[in-house]
């Protein structure tokens, strides 16, 4: 008669102190040992709150409204922010000379670094606001320390109507960063469940939902979206249209995801692990979202970082139809709409770069926060 | 010829290190031993010891991050030129003229050592080009030679399926055609015969001992089978934690053990050749009760339109053990997932009885009633890695059957732990994902996930053969243990037949999806009325140096037996 | 006299294949006037077109020749291909003298035949034209033609039509001359019966002779006028590419072209014209200023470009000239007076609602932003230089002065909600629905967005709708629009012809009040619009139906004074001079041509260009 | 393998009904037909469209009926005659248009996708074989940033940079003189000097999206057991990589390429129209706009069948370079 504890002890002694910490590490604390090795990934998410945060405060941060117009400072430039001035910190920008070119039917800029314009933190705003909707304020972030008229700051720039790139870009943030990105979760959702239960259970129901989704892809976008603006009613307030129309496009956009998972699923469901747990008892759907997801958590990380970019900028495609986002709402899609024009390219190219780098650094901040959430969740030890 | 032109590879010293995250792990720790030409090594050891990565140490293949540390590999050529394996880059030319030409490797995973898109007669050619160069057709003529060797069935079609059309023995045995396609002077054998029933692994061991003989082939041979170790090895390696524990001639090993592993490992050996102590003790089962699980004619045909499970009937008693044994592919564990509806068994009945004592025909039963069932009637799964979710918790794994029953929060917990326990596992890795458990220690979460719902009946496939054989009758012993505990019963799925005779009260023969013999397990194993089970006997190794019988075999086709070696 | 001809003619007039020039040009050939002097043959001249939906590119370029035209500055109706003509005294009879010898490009004689065969058969036919043109009707009568002798021709009206000679030399009056007997009649179910339904078999396309018939002739703005090359025209160019599939369209000179200079060669100096098609101006205007036309003037003429434009002279060898397209307006906010919402209805009708939005205007903020300065605060209204020019109708309630607005408003709708906009009768918030569409280059959503801030500033709810033009027109014609920003023609004398942003006139591209014009032009259908607008549409009456041109000048002011009265919509921004570039070796361009939506220039003048230095 | 074929085709009947039906609905779904289109075009140019022509002309093209009953015409002239019906604004059968465009389209879409893989998949497999180091980097950021740039303000910013600081003639696929040209050396030539700047463009946005999946499947691939055993063969790291790992992480790419048929109509309609190219995009685009029912109705049809050929194709291809879905 053997005695159980007489089984030979599994200790950890040949492994050193820390690997036994690790060894017994619970699972949340593993996760976040692992994730804070990623070193790009915990950078990308501090990046990542940081927009939050500037949209969340934009109000606070951007130092204009972003709707404010100025027939003086059409296409100005952006004014370079220097922090010292004669060897003492002063923040200022120096001053715009313009001179109006009617023959070119534009304004000429020229920095004058002979006449600084200061700037400084918490000045007063032009106009009270409340910050997150609530707090009254009367301070903004940064901004001119005594304005006169003929003074400008435009740190990225102004547009063809004279408004800040700066502000209008940190406001973009607000939508872009929300909205923009509730349809990426839509196409996610639906494309694992249709797709999973496609794969999961196989036969009739598979072949339906394939056929549905062949018929969804099969449509062209442009049409349906002109269908669609035409079917949503004029007098709808322009944030719900976009989101309606967002909720669309992301009922169109889960097929190809529903594709990949349903092959995923196809070759899963017969493996021991699925059998055990129906085994053990556990419903369909419990095995596809407990043991079927987690398994190709990387190919879903990827196709979602991947899917951002191209939801922000939808709305590039969707106001040309009139669907889009209308004025006064700024986005960073809306913001590269007005950029796609010769003169902008030619000219002003502040205007597209601006909006683009804001995108182009959350998608990678959104990407190398996917890939380091992934690694640290993959038991398998990456070469770190 | 001196002894040191007779050693072909001679390792010295060699330490391979996995860093992680959280330090060094030694994985083989300062192991020397030495290979000659036309002899067998076998290394034996706990599973986790550090075997599969001194092999691939040999030939710079560790997984990264893994890396050879220190110690050297000397290759001694027959011309007498040395070179130091070790030393080399691992991506250059001279250690590629090395792998698979001068030293070949017999992978232990033969499900996934194979590339799934491409077809077996490349994969098995492959080698031959890079290092010869041969033509196409000869490179094909080559690669029918060894299917044929192998015993791959009708080798001409063989050669042009995909791996996936294998079933797993099959897979073994291309594995090996591979390693033999450019005569190596060494062969490095991990588990090479793990998948295959006793009777094709007598077979492959028969060839490779032929090949031995001929071309003065060195062999490094990688098992838990002390049977085939007695069988084949010239020469023994016990590991135990990177270590090596203990060398020795075979006799010294079996005979005069120094090492206390080595002493647990051979008297483990021993205690299997005979019925288990606690079986020796307890009252037989009344005849007269009712049986808890009834089968009758049970058929299923696959797709394909082979009859896997073809007219079967058992009974299997409360507080019975059932073993059921047969060669690799005859439709064990298509029966056994039957009985718990995996499958869907075309006909028959599969009567069982509900602790109220009504009966249910599991076949034909209702949703609501196959969730019951399978909380009573649990299986463990033979392949130990697929059946564990890969990226669930230990922990997770075995309370997921009681968390669907119903319990929460602390009770869970310590119920968990208490299983772990049972089992022999450190409660405080319950955190570990599955990979980081050897397979043993795999196979054991495998048990304590059937084993958490208290059930009735267990259908155990293949439930102890990643162990080694000390840790495998303890596992035994466990199992036991809950029987007279539990009043538990036993499916006991096997291709071990001392395992059967050490753990069942009766066993059933399977033969091609049909049950050809069933009987009190002494009556079967020492007066077997069928011809299969007869040669089923005769194939399995002894693990007695002094007494190698294998060559005694016989084999059973089909009605008629014929002597393997006649 | 002595004619020259085109050296790229020469060899076929050689060989036999082409007549002489002299017999080839009428007895009395049309002689243009030069501005720089004679020019040179030779050249092709590069410009550009959109590549679909933009005939009107070619129609305006190469394809606009009349029985009557205007003179190049605007001033008078002049002979064209009639070298004489006349009116009878009381505006109802016109007749007409075709030069002797007019032929049409493929060598046909143009005679009188031609004119009488429209009439007879195209215009008078029920099945080819089921309505007609108004142009050519006068009170709901259509004209009578009659045929005086091969090259006389006379109209004949039931009530006076003091404005028939300049409606005919607008682009619209080019129905007459635009269908050659000797090729249609082949299509013709009068004159090939028996052969039709074997042309029909030949053309899957079409499915009766009147679908045949439509596929070979249209009017000059529409596709199949421009996708035929088998139509003979009068034009001084023929295509031998069409206006279809091809990436480009191209044109070659018409060997029988009617006009010479003043030295005797036969017109035009260019032998050639290619456009290519692109879908985009952004690349048009890319293309300019890389130097790929000589020659480009829609769709990129605007302020959008002109900064571009501006810097690219110099890489792409042109300059701007100058083009006196000077509408009504360049942004006006028609409100839908016959709106279908009958709340919405009847504050827009409130003339003091109109009075008050307009003055919450900041005009100038707008000019100076949008259009750079480039503009003035003003109404719909004629121009200034115009002898029409009504001071007041410019002016009034233009300055910005939202403390008035809300004055009137709070007598309007005095209640507001939360934000501070104002309520309706019912207790809803009064917001119209803008549609926007960015057309012309005149930057509406821009425009818009700072009106919609504006109308805020008064508690006037604007949301704004951008969309594309398409949508807004299958909107506006079914008079589902709250309101939208458009241009408005009637800046110059087109307004004589076309009061449209004046009154409630016709179906045409401004719809504010689309109920009451159908009722102007058919009092069965519509909606029978309120006393003031039918004097006002009763003034126009008599504009139209004035005989002599000091009376119709007066009848005219009198209806643009009813007109300002009743101040029907809001404009914003006079426009200023628009421009085109040409090549800087091009010479004999007009600088300051006029241009407007129905006066189709520059193509009358085309003819007269010329490379200084040939293009390679 | 034939079995599985036939039977994907069978089941395209009843999807491709579906969206024959579809497609005549959505092009339904904005108000007004051709004709305003027409009435506000001709309004614009200075006159006015008299209410009876109006009438005749819609009567003429048949817009008068019932939906169902313009349907049943339309899509029995295609079963019965492959006739599609005409172009309104073009006056010319659908037929007609379409084939010529829909060359160049394939033709674009054929040397983008070439294009694409020719970068994609070594810079798919740098980035995984060197996980997480520099070239990793730069990878992921350069596919990022194209992706983030909408096509249509690369193209215009291609363009002008060539145009403006290289002087290259840009936008179409031909110089004007070789338009109307037949085939020739010279017109190749021509071509290859104008087609490499949209299939750039048009490239670079779905670099992205294959560079990270190469990346992603080789990932998977690389520590799969059975890469240790080939190169226990002896075989060298490069043909090891070339031979299993990509290999496999191909299928997913292959399995892609079928996808391009319908993306030669529908994709890239924006760059299309700002670089002025022969394809199908602007067709469509603008049939819509102008409400070209046939047109635009018969190219959302051609769409959609291509989109399931493509479908099908891709499956077949899948099967083929897959043997585990060929014999399952
Ligand atoms: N890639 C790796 N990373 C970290 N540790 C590893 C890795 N591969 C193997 N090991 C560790 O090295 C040790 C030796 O493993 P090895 O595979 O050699 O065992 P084995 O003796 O072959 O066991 P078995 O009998 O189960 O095959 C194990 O404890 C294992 O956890
Ligand atoms: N899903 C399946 N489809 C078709 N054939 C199958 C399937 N599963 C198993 N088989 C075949 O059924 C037969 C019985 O397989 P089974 O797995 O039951 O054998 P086994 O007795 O458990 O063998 P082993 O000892 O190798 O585990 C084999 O020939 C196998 O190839
Ligand atoms: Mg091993
Ligand atoms: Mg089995």
């Amino acid at each position: 008669m053997t005695d159980i504890t007489s089984l030979p002890p599994e200790t950890t002694a040949s492994l050193d102190l820390h690997r036994r910490d690790m060894a017994v590490a619970g699972q949340w604390r593993l996760f976040w040992l692992k994730f804070k090795k990623h070193k790009i990934a915990l950078a990308s998410l501090v990046v990542i709150v940081f927009m939050y945060l500037v949209a969340a405060f934009a109000d606070f941060i951007a130092p204009f409204d972003p709707n404010a117009t100025n027939a003086r400072f059409t296409y100005a430039p952006p004014q370079g922010l220097s922090l010292m001035l004669d060897g003492s910190f002063q923040p200022h920008v120096d001053q715009l000379k313009m001179t109006l070119n009617t023959e070119s039917m534009r304004r000429e800029f020229m920095p004058d670094p002979t006449k600084p314009v200061s700037v400084s933190f918490f000045v007063p705003a032009q106009q009270p606001y409340y910050l997150l909707g609530f707090i009254p304020m009367q301070t903004k972030l940064f901004g001119l320390t005594n304005p006169k008229p003929g003074d400008s700051m435009y740190i990225f720039g102004a547009d063809r109507l004279g408004r800040d790139i700066f502000s209008r870009v940190v406001h973009g943030a607000k939508i872009s960063l929300s909205i923009g990105l509730v349809g990426v979760f839509i196409s996610l959702i639906l494309g694992v469940t249709i797709g999973g239960i496609s794969g999961f259970f196989g036969g009739w129901i598979d072949l339906a939902i394939q056929r549905f989704i062949e018929l969804l892809r099969s449509i062209p976008t442009i049409p349906l979206w002109m269908g669609f603006a035409a079917a949503i009613p004029v007098g709808w307030p322009p944030l719900r249209t976009y989101f309606v129309i967002t909720l669309i496009v992301s009922l169109i956009g889960w097929t190809s995801l529903a594709r990949e998972v349903r092959g995923k699923f196809l070759s899963l469901r017969n493996e021991d692990f699925v059998t055990a747990a129906r085994l053990d008892g556990m419903s369909e759907i419990g095995i596809i979202f407990h043991h079927l997801v987690p398994s190709f958590i990387s190919h879903i990380i990827a196709t979602l970082t991947l899917a951002i970019p191209s939801m922000i900028l939808a709305e590039t495609a969707l106001s040309f139809l009139g669907i889009g986002l209308q004025p006064p709402i700024v986005s960073w899609g809306v913001l590269l709409q007005e950029a796609q024009n010769i003169r902008a390219v030619a000219q002003a190219p502040w205007l597209l770069f601006t909006p683009a780098t804001a995108i182009v650094i959350s998608v990678l901040a959104l990407n190398f926060l996917g890939d380091g959430l992934r690694d640290a969740a993959d038991p398998y030890e990456s070469v770190s | 010829m001196s002894t040191t032109s007779d050693t072909i590879l001679e390792v010295k010293d060699l330490k391979t290190l996995f860093p992680t995250r959280t330090g060094i792990f030694k994985a083989v720790d300062g192991v020397s031993f030495e290979l000659k030409r036309g002899k067998t090594l076998c290394v034996v050891g706990e599973s986790g010891s550090g075997k599969s990565v001194t092999a691939r140490s040999i030939l710079q293949i560790v997984d990264r991050p893994g890396r050879i540390e220190g110690g050297s590999v000397l290759l001694t050529r027959a011309d007498g030129s040395t070179t130091d394996l070790a030393k080399l880059d691992p991506r250059g030319r001279e250690i590629r003229s090395v792998r698979g030409k001068e030293i070949a490797m017999i992978f232990q995973e033969p499900m996934s050592s194979l590339s799934p898109v491409h077809r077996i007669g490349t994969q098995i050619g492959e080698a031959l080009r890079i290092h010869f160069g041969t033509p196409k057709h000869e490179q094909r003529e080559r690669v029918l030679e060894l299917l044929r060797q192998v015993e791959i069935p009708r080798p001409e079609t063989a050669i042009d399926r995909y791996t996936f059309e294998f079933s797993g023995g099959m897979r073994q045995r291309v594995m090996i055609a591979m390693a033999l396609a450019c005569n190596p002077s060494v062969l490095i054998a991990d588990e090479p015969t793990t998948a295959l029933d006793v009777t094709t692994q007598a077979e492959i061991l028969d060839l490779i001992k032929k090949l031995q003989q001929s071309h003065g082939m060195a062999v490094l041979f990688i098992t838990h089978d002390m049977g085939v170790v007695a069988e084949i090895a010239d020469e023994v390696l016990v590991m135990y934690r990177g270590k090596v524990m203990e060398r020795g001639s075979v006799e010294q090993i079996f005979h005069t053990p120094q090492d206390a592993y080595t002493r647990r490992l051979i008297d483990s050996v021993v205690r299997l050749e005979k019925k288990a102590e606690v079986r020796l003790s307890r009252p037989a089962i009344p005849t007269g009760t009712p049986p808890l699980l009834d089968v009758r004619n049970l058929s299923l045909t696959f797709a394909s339109g082979l009859k896997a499970v073809d007219d079967v009937s058992l009974i299997v008693r409360p507080g019975e053990t059932l073993g059921i044994v047969g060669e690799s592919g005859s439709g064990k564990t298509t029966m056994g997932r039957c009985l718990l509806r995996i499958y869907d068994a075309q006909s028959g009945a599969i009567d069982y009885r509900r602790p109220d004592g009504h009966t249910v025909d599991i076949r034909t039963a209702d949703k609501a009633a196959l969730v019951k069932i399978r909380s009573e009637v649990r299986m463990i799964f033979q392949d130990p890695v697929g059946s564990l979710s890969p990226r669930k918790t230990v922990g997770q794994i075995i309370a997921e059957p009681l968390k669907i029953a119903g319990m929460k929060g602390r009770e869970l917990n310590d119920r968990v732990a208490d299983l772990m326990q049972h089992v022999g596992l450190e409660p405080a890795w319950r955190e570990r994902y599955p990979h980081a458990f050897s397979g043993g220690q795999r196979q054991r979460i495998g048990i304590a996930r059937a084993i958490a719902l208290n059930p009735r009946l267990i259908i155990a496939d293949e439930a102890t053969s990643a162990l080694d054989v000390s840790l495998r009758s303890q596992m035994l012993d466990l199992m036991m243990k809950l029987q007279d505990e539990l009043g538990l019963s036993y499916v006991f799925i096997s291709h071990d037949m001392s395992v059967i005779r050490y753990m069942c009260d009766r066993v059933a023969v399977m033969y091609r999806g049909k049950i050809v013999e069933v009987g009190e397990t002494d009556q079967v194993v020492n007066d077997p009325a069928h011809g299969y089970t007869r040669a089923l006997l005769s194939a399995i190794p002894h693990p007695d140096p002094h007494n190698r019988r294998i060559h005694n075999r016989f084999r059973y086709d089909a009605g008629r037996t014929v002597s393997a070696n006649g | 006299a002595d004619y020259k001809q085109a050296p790229m003619l020469d060899e076929q007039v050689k060989a036999g294949k082409l007549p002489a020039v002299a017999s080839r040009l009428p007895d009395n050939p049309y002689v243009e006037a030069m501005i720089d002097g004679v020019g040179k043959y030779g050249g092709t001249l590069r410009t550009t077109i959109l590549a679909n939906g933009d005939q009107y590119n070619l129609t305006r370029t190469i394809a606009n020749e009349l029985l009557v035209r205007w003179d190049p500055q605007w001033k008078k109706v002049m002979p064209s291909l009639a070298e004489e003509f006349k009116a009878s005294d009381d505006a109802t009879t016109y007749t007409f003298k075709l030069r002797k010898g007019l032929k049409w490009s493929d060598g046909q004689p143009f005679t009188v035949d031609d004119i009488m065969f429209w009439y007879e058969d195209v215009f008078m036919n029920n099945a080819l034209s089921p309505a007609k043109n108004p142009t050519f009707t006068v009170a709901g009568k259509p004209v009578k033609v009659t045929k005086i002798d091969d090259q006389t021709v006379e109209f004949k009206f039931e009530s006076p039509y003091g404005l028939f000679l300049q409606q005919l030399a607008y682009g619209q009056g080019h129905l007459p001359v635009i269908y050659p007997k000797h090729y249609l009649s082949k299509f013709h179910e009068k004159y090939n019966k028996e052969g039709i339904p074997a042309l029909l078999k030949a053309n899957p396309a079409a499915g009766d002779w009147v679908a045949l018939f439509n596929s070979k002739v249209s009017l000059t703005f529409q596709p199949p006028f421009w996708q035929n090359l088998e139509l003979p025209t009068l034009n001084p160019w023929v295509l031998t590419v069409p206006y279809a599939d091809s990436e480009r369209v191209v044109a070659t000179r018409n060997p029988y072209y009617w006009k010479v200079d003043t030295a005797g060669n036969q017109l035009p100096y260019i032998d050639g014209i290619t456009w290519a098609k692109l879908d985009d101006p952004q690349l048009m205007a890319l293309k300019m200023t890389s130097g790929e036309f000589d020659f480009a003037f829609r769709h990129i003429n605007n302020s959008t470009f002109k900064s571009v434009l501006f810097d690219g002279q110099k890489t792409g060898n042109y300059r701007f000239v100058d083009v006196k397209d000077l509408p009504a307006n360049d942004a006006v906010i028609l409100l839908n007076l016959n709106s279908t919402d009958p709340v919405k209805r009847k504050i827009f009708q409130n003339k003091d609602f109109r009075i008050a939005l307009s003055h919450a205007i900041n005009r100038q903020e707008i000019i100076d932003l949008v259009y750079v300065g480039q503009g003035a605060p003003a109404q719909v209204a004629v121009q200034p230089e115009h002898e029409l020019f009504n001071e007041r109708q410019a002016k009034q309630y233009t300055e910005f002065d939202p403390k008035r607005s809300n004055e009137i408003l709070d007598k309007i709708m005095p209640k507001k909600d939360a934000e501070g906009f104002r309520l309706d009768e019912t207790g809803k918030r009064f917001t119209i629905n803008f549609m926007v569409a960015d057309v012309f280059g005149l930057s509406y959503p821009d425009v818009m967005q700072m009106v919609q801030q504006y109308a805020k500033d008064i508690g006037v709810d604007i949301q704004l709708r951008t969309t594309d033009r398409a949508r807004l027109n299958t909107m506006w014609s079914a008079n589902e629009q709250d309101a939208y920003i458009w241009n408005c023609v009637g800046g110059l004398s087109e307004v004589y012809t076309d009061p449209r942003c004046y009154m409630p006139f016709q179906k045409a591209d401004i719809f504010f009040a689309m109920k009451w014009s159908e009722w102007y032009s058919n009092h069965a259908t519509g909606e029978e619009p309120p006393e003031a607008i039918q004097a006002l549409m009763a003034a126009y009456d008599k504009v139209n139906a004035a005989v002599t041109d000091d009376d119709r000048r007066q009848k005219m002011k009198d209806f643009l004074n009813l007109s300002a009265d009743n101040f029907l919509n809001i404009g914003i921004s006079r426009p200023m001079p628009k421009y085109m570039m040409t090549s800087n070796s091009l010479k004999n361009v007009v600088n300051g041509i006029p241009i407007t939506g129905n006066l189709w220039h520059p193509a009358p003048t085309l003819t007269q260009w010329y490379f200084d230095k040939p293009a390679k | 393998m034939l079995r599985y074929i036939v039977k994907r085709m069978v089941f395209a009947i009843p999807t491709l009904f579906a969206v024959s039906i579809v497609a005549f609905i959505i092009i339904q779904l904005p108000p007004g037909d051709y004709l305003t289109t027409l009435m506000a075009d001709w309004a614009s140019q200075g006159g006015a469209v008299e209410a009876g022509t109006v009438a005749a002309m819609r009567e003429r093209y048949g817009l008068d009926q019932p939906i169902y009953f313009q349907y049943y015409k339309w899509i029995a002239g295609i079963l019965t005659r492959g006739d599609f019906g005409i172009s309104f604004e073009l006056g010319k059968p659908v037929t007609e248009l379409i084939w010529n465009r829909l060359g160049f389209s394939l033709l674009l879409s054929v040397l983008t996708l070439c294009f694409v893989w020719a970068i994609a998949i070594p810079i798919g497999i740098l980035s995984a074989v060197r996980q997480y180091s520099i070239s990793d980097y730069t990878a992921t950021f350069l596919a990022f940033f194209f992706l983030a740039v909408p096509d249509f303000l690369m193209a215009l910013s291609a363009m002008y940079v060539m145009s403006a600081w290289f002087g290259q003639s840009v936008g179409g696929l031909f110089s004007p003189d070789y338009v109307d040209a037949p085939w020739s050396l010279g017109k190749l030539v021509d071509f290859a000097q104008h087609v490499w700047l949209p299939v750039v463009v048009i490239g670079l946005g779905s670099l992205a999206a294959l560079v990270r999946i190469m990346r992603a499947n080789l990932l998977d691939e690389l520590s799969k057991p059975y890469v240790t055993t080939a190169r226990a063969k002896g075989m060298s790291e490069f043909e090891l990589l070339l031979r299993y790992p990509v290999r496999l992480a191909l299928n997913p790419l292959i399995s892609t390429i079928g996808w391009i048929l319908p993306a030669v109509i529908s994709g890239e309609i924006n760059v299309s129209v700002v670089m002025s190219l022969p394809t199908t995009g602007p067709l469509l685009l603008r049939s819509l706009l102008a409400q070209d029912m046939y047109l635009a109705g018969s190219l959302i049809l051609l769409i959609s069948v291509l989109t399931i050929i493509g479908t099908l194709i891709s499956d077949i291809l899948l099967a083929i370079t897959d043997p585990r879905i060929r014999l399952q």
